[in-house]
């Protein structure tokens, strides 16, 4: 056991601070745009930035176009990003979900897209949840036909993060109703350009548009943009929703415990034994955080896939979260209810439910804490077995 | 003693229940939020109705009632989230009736042509019994006052606002004209999370003598009544916010079932109901208490019932959005406005830990 | 509304504390007996004087030996009887459960029971849960079958609270396995000094032995002292339930939130922001629960069952005391892992189990609060109309 | 960086396992608690197995260790609730040998003969920093030390206990001989809720210029080092309680179904497994840093893990105790041990709260 860093992973840090001093803005030093389309476009191309100087796609293999790395290294360089403004959180679903999965299941001509992902010139959205189908992803319903080379698709998809600013999609949708739930699916790509589909931005109570609605009407999708085999979609999609779930936890959060202190410090509330008690908790969760990724990033680089513990971080993120920003609304004080989208704080707070709802419930992360940390039964499931077409709706 | 609402206030309650409920649907409440923050339609409503003359004195127009029928009519606000300032001018209506200043404005209440505002909350740690707005005499009882006062409801539609401020080591309440535009008050109108009405107050202006009240426990008085309709507002507020998620997770079916068959969801909006009912006794105790046997005890019970109306609704609201998942995080489905005002009156005059922080040091010094 | 005494409650209320003060002895005057036995003699006691006196049974009909009053003056003199060291906590499962049980559902004979309750001369216990059947008591298996005029009992029940020093039991006994569990289970009377009954005490974390383990084998219950019909034992068990959820919520807790800060006062901890707060916390939750009883008091008066929110005092009753007896440790420092059955406060943390468990566990209370309060649908029931022999175990 | 064990490490901790797990049974633990608290054969086993020179040094006939292999030790103690005085002897032996006192017990100490505890604790707010027994000089570099310490844990066995007191406004450590009856040291053995062996003492004795530890970071040192170590007994025990929390839940069956297939209890078990991850996180994060960058950061981390192993160990073990339900009341059953242990380490040096204080004052001034 040694917490500290390597030799090589010193060196490593050192040379990302002096890339990171000259090139990136340290916290603090820029206001947050409150458009989401300047955001979105700033991190495409801080993306292009970091690849065309060597930071991108530290720890993926060569052969994807990444530098080969053990996976401390890129713990490391997200370590120290965290000091600076720049972030590449629009890319999360490209670069965490979809790179990973074409890695793990896509046809070669399909991994071509994973260089364009690393440059930042595609953005890819996940076309996965629907209105009947949210914590039970299973029973979605959106239906793709064969017809000849192509795969027709029409149905409707939900909370599609940054749908609005896709080049690219990743689709699953339906092709056995005759199969039960997680058998007759499929995982497709599909261009977003493609005429059939409309998207409708949702505004949340940020103010922004993150997430979007998304219709499909006779989308066409080449038969070879399916990710995997015929009603292989669900065991392709597990492998994007691991991704999505560590992805959520180790995100570029906008706040931290110290600019949590800083600003108690500011309004002069350091004093208030109470208020530094709030301070200490938020300290402390933040603490548990971090181990956990030590342990994680330990079980990567020993090349073992982390334990049930790893499953906890999300959930620990989303109440670190919500703890927190509701401790800053206590120490904005009569501020705290002022907002038009550009205080940091309130738009964290009323951010939370994105982060909860994202990657999965509170509650079904639980569900799976409890079967895989503990060893409990299951839930008895009423609907195993039963073809997808039968289920109650 | 009896609990109940007498057959008056069953009165009150129900027609206050109709009324809003009627009228303040979504629409209407969607176009005030673009608007100025009030539908002006409804606020003429309520006047007609009688509802803002519920507890002014007989002597004023009003119908003599007091500080539980206020919060009956609030609790329905909070209920249907309508866009009016009735704690905001009721009130601090109360106040200047049992003062005899401002009298003159009383009519305008109970006929809904003047709207009050009270300037309670305070930079800073927001104590509102501590102002930092600074008065000095200026001879024959007059006073001058100096200073801001952040996040003050109502304040942009306000004819008049009641500023409590420092003078001589006590505090007094000094009522404020807005109704024409005065050199040394400026308000500025604030974007709120809530979308409730708001402004920013800078004072450097003279109050003339018959506007002020100078009697140090107006301040606390104002303050405990202000916290206990606002909390009566929360009641309402979790109310609506637990219907609308009870009905959610009953109908919206996930693995065969619906929602509610999981103890997960359906334990949660237990806690939810147990936190609304804690407040419901605690907001109509308090009340009571205030109106009929104010002192100490009244003052630790509005306290009980302002911190259950801010920790309990908080987690309620949390609760009630939570488990309506993505549905609730499109802003055209309108339970995030439960969650919103229910966030926003949870800090408004004091957070949950700064009402048990006050309660505790009375406790502990008594 | 009006919260405060009519004009004739105000005089009860200052006659009642007239004659506890001549009669009772004021709280943190004497030191609690830590034997069990001796504190169940002195409830017996304290019955015995409080209905010499008239005091006993305030609200009961006078056909039963009760005073005939409204609820809300039996109310008045359990506020004011919390001032003093009394208790006839020992004596709740035979007043509290077991007289109204009997009121409503006894036959006659049965009735003559009240009487000498009234009087402290009986002490009953409940044998309703066994080792099989916590809170999912309807499945219970203890066995009563036909003898001539006898039943013939056999089986074992747990959690038996006092029946060491019991004369009667009340007792679920299956009387047809045939039928679902719900519906073959009757109600009986018990004399405890029966050869076939064997008590075993369980000592619980406290040191006392307030649970026991009963075992019983051929006991021979003659018929008249069945409750009800055969099979309707369910629902007069419920009439017991109801009872035994409102007795443990209004009992007297041996502390209150005024000791609490007077032990904070007394070790020099009340000018502790930190402190201060938690006291303050402890104030807000007894008050929901006197104000709740306002509301239940009112109910009863009006001649109304109280609602579903009457349900949230148990609850409300324990999670106070869980948290408040957690904020007594913190106040007492080095002193709160100190224990030899005297210490009041550590005594009260460790007896929270009880608390928690006794009248049904917390969660079920959930459970109910949300199909009353709410109106959730129910959970589905996997044992619905199986015969109670069918059911898996 | 690598938080995996080492290999030897690993072998320290299936050593440990494996020892406990098969000495440590339910009636022996249940004998040394009608005896004196301790399970004096399983003490000398420890002894021959190495564990207790662990982390002396070489010098002294120890293997050089730190505390990172203490606190594995010390996990294994909390997950059997094995009854003996291992955190207590072997943290204080680390002081003593770093400071060259007391250095000829220290054989004793590998060898199980000698018995050490650490009077940290204090009455009233329970501060071990600010400790109230008082030191004055008497010559030749010695001290009389004069006050109480109350809840001593394993008092009653121990050959020498360490004393914080205060020194012309610095803070000291004292080791006291209790190998013989002296004048002036007072042992009052008191029953705890964990049924641990501890002592209330009370000093006017005079101690000599060698087993004076005139070094005012030494009580920091030792505080730290000592809830370090018991934050490991902490995550044992929750460990423990869990685990047998889980076969509970899973075996038992109500309605029909394992208890564990309702939500309600799944997700209560499920949240006790993350705080004993949180746990185990950062206790050995702190045991790595204390051990290997002692400093500003170090206390932060190791405040930090005492919070977690009070605030959730109590969680945990509440959860567990609770979902075993009236089986779990009867003492007869064993979990209650857990609990009983769980809660008594959660207020032995400090309560969540005086750590979350204590921490909150570092942050905010720092």
């Amino acid at each position: 056991m040694d917490i500290s860093d390597t030799p090589e992973e010193a060196a490593f840090r050192a040379e990302a601070r002096a890339w990171l001093d000259e090139h990136a803005t340290p916290r603090g030093q820029s206001t947050e745009e409150p458009d989401l389309g300047d955001h979105v476009q700033r991190a495409r191309d801080w993306q292009r930035t970091l690849h065309e100087h060597g930071w991108a796609g530290l720890s993926w293999p060569e052969e994807f176009g990444g530098r080969g790395l053990p996976g401390a290294f890129a713990t490391v360089f997200a370590e120290e990003m965290a000091g600076f403004e720049e972030t590449t959180g629009s890319l999360t679903v490209s670069l965490g979900m979809v790179a990973p999965t074409l890695m793990a299941h896509g046809t070669p001509e399909q991994q071509e897209h994973i260089a364009k992902m690393l440059r930042g010139e595609e953005l890819w959205c996940q076309l996965f949840s629907e209105p009947g189908a949210g914590s039970d992803l299973a029973t979605l319903g959106t239906r793709a036909e064969r017809d000849g080379d192509v795969w027709v698709v029409n149905g409707q998809k939900v909370w599609t993060s940054l749908a609005q600013f896709a080049d690219y999609g990743i689709l699953l949708a339906r092709t056995d109703p005759d199969l039960p739930k997680h058998t007759g699916i499929s995982y497709f790509i599909v261009d977003m350009n493609d005429p059939g589909i409309e998207i409708r931005p949702l505004v949340q109570m940020t103010g922004q548009a993150h997430f979007n609605e998304t219709f499909l009407t006779d989308v066409r999708i080449p038969a070879e943009n399916m990710v995997g085999g015929v009603g292989e979609g669900w065991s392709v999609a597990r492998t994007t929703l691991t991704s999505e779930r560590s992805s959520i936890a180790g995100g570029n959060s906008g706040w931290s415990v110290e600019t949590l202190i800083e600003e108690a410090r500011a309004r002069g509330r350091c004093d208030d034994p109470v208020v530094r008690q709030q301070l200490a908790a938020a300290h402390c969760r933040a603490e548990v955080l971090k181990v956990m990724g030590y342990r994680i990033r330990t079980a990567t680089s020993q090349g073992r896939f982390p334990g049930p513990e790893a499953l906890a971080m999300k959930l620990g993120y989303a109440r670190h979260w919500v703890a927190s920003t509701e401790t800053a609304m206590e120490l904005l004080g009569a501020d705290a209810t002022m907002y038009d989208q550009s205080e940091p704080w309130q738009y964290a707070f009323l951010n939370q439910f994105a982060i909860r709802l994202g990657g999965g419930t509170d509650e079904v992360q639980q569900n799976i804490i409890g079967e895989l940390g503990l060893g409990l039964p299951r839930e008895p499931s009423a609907d195993r077995g039963v073809p997808w077409k039968d289920l109650p709706r | 003693m009896n609990f109940d609402l007498s057959e008056e206030q069953q009165v009150i309650a129900d027609l206050a229940a109709q009324l809003f409920g009627d009228l303040a649907t979504t629409e209407r409440v969607k176009a005030a939020e673009q608007g100025d923050g009030i539908d002006r339609e409804l606020w003429a409503s309520i006047a007609e109705a009688g509802l803002l003359a519920l507890s002014l004195p007989e002597s004023a127009g009003g119908s003599g009632m007091g500080l539980v029928e206020l919060c009956l009519v609030a609790q329905q606000i909070g209920r249907t989230v309508a866009p009016v300032p009735f704690t905001s001018t009721t009130v601090a209506a109360m106040t200047l009736a049992e003062h005899g200043v401002g009298t003159d404005l009383l009519p305008g209440v109970a006929d809904g042509s003047v709207i009050l505002a009270s300037a309670l909350a305070e930079t800073g740690a927001n104590d509102p019994l501590a102002p930092s707005v600074i008065a000095t005499r200026s001879g024959d009882g007059a006073v001058r006052l100096v200073g801001e006062k952040p996040a003050v409801p109502a304040l942009p539609l306000a004819t008049a606002v009641l500023v409590p401020a420092m003078l001589d080591g006590a505090t007094i309440l000094a009522l404020v004209d807005l109704s024409t535009a005065t050199a040394g008050v400026e308000i500025t109108p604030l974007k709120t999370t809530s979308r409730e009405s708001q402004g920013h107050l800078t004072l450097d202006v003279d109050v003339p003598a018959s506007h002020v009240i100078d009697d140090d426990a107006a301040l606390e008085q104002l303050f405990l009544r202000s916290i206990a309709a606002l909390s009566a507002v929360q009641l309402g507020v979790g109310e609506g916010s637990v219907a609308m998620a009870a009905e959610h997770v009953s109908n919206r079916q996930q693995f065969g079932r619906p929602l509610s068959a999981f103890q997960a969801v359906s334990q949660r909006a237990a806690d939810a109901y147990i936190f609304n009912e804690a407040i419901r006794s605690t907001v109509y105790n308090a009340a009571w208490q205030l109106e009929n046997e104010p002192g100490d005890k009244a003052r630790a019970d509005t306290l009980a019932a302002a911190y259950w109306s801010s920790e309990g609704t908080e987690k309620v609201v949390l609760a009630a959005q939570h488990l309506h998942g993505g549905v609730g995080a499109d802003i055209e489905y309108p339970v995030h406005r439960y969650f919103q005002w229910g966030m926003q009156n949870a800090t408004a005059l004091g957070t949950a830990t700064s009402h048990l922080v006050r309660l505790g040091d009375q406790l502990a010094t008594r």
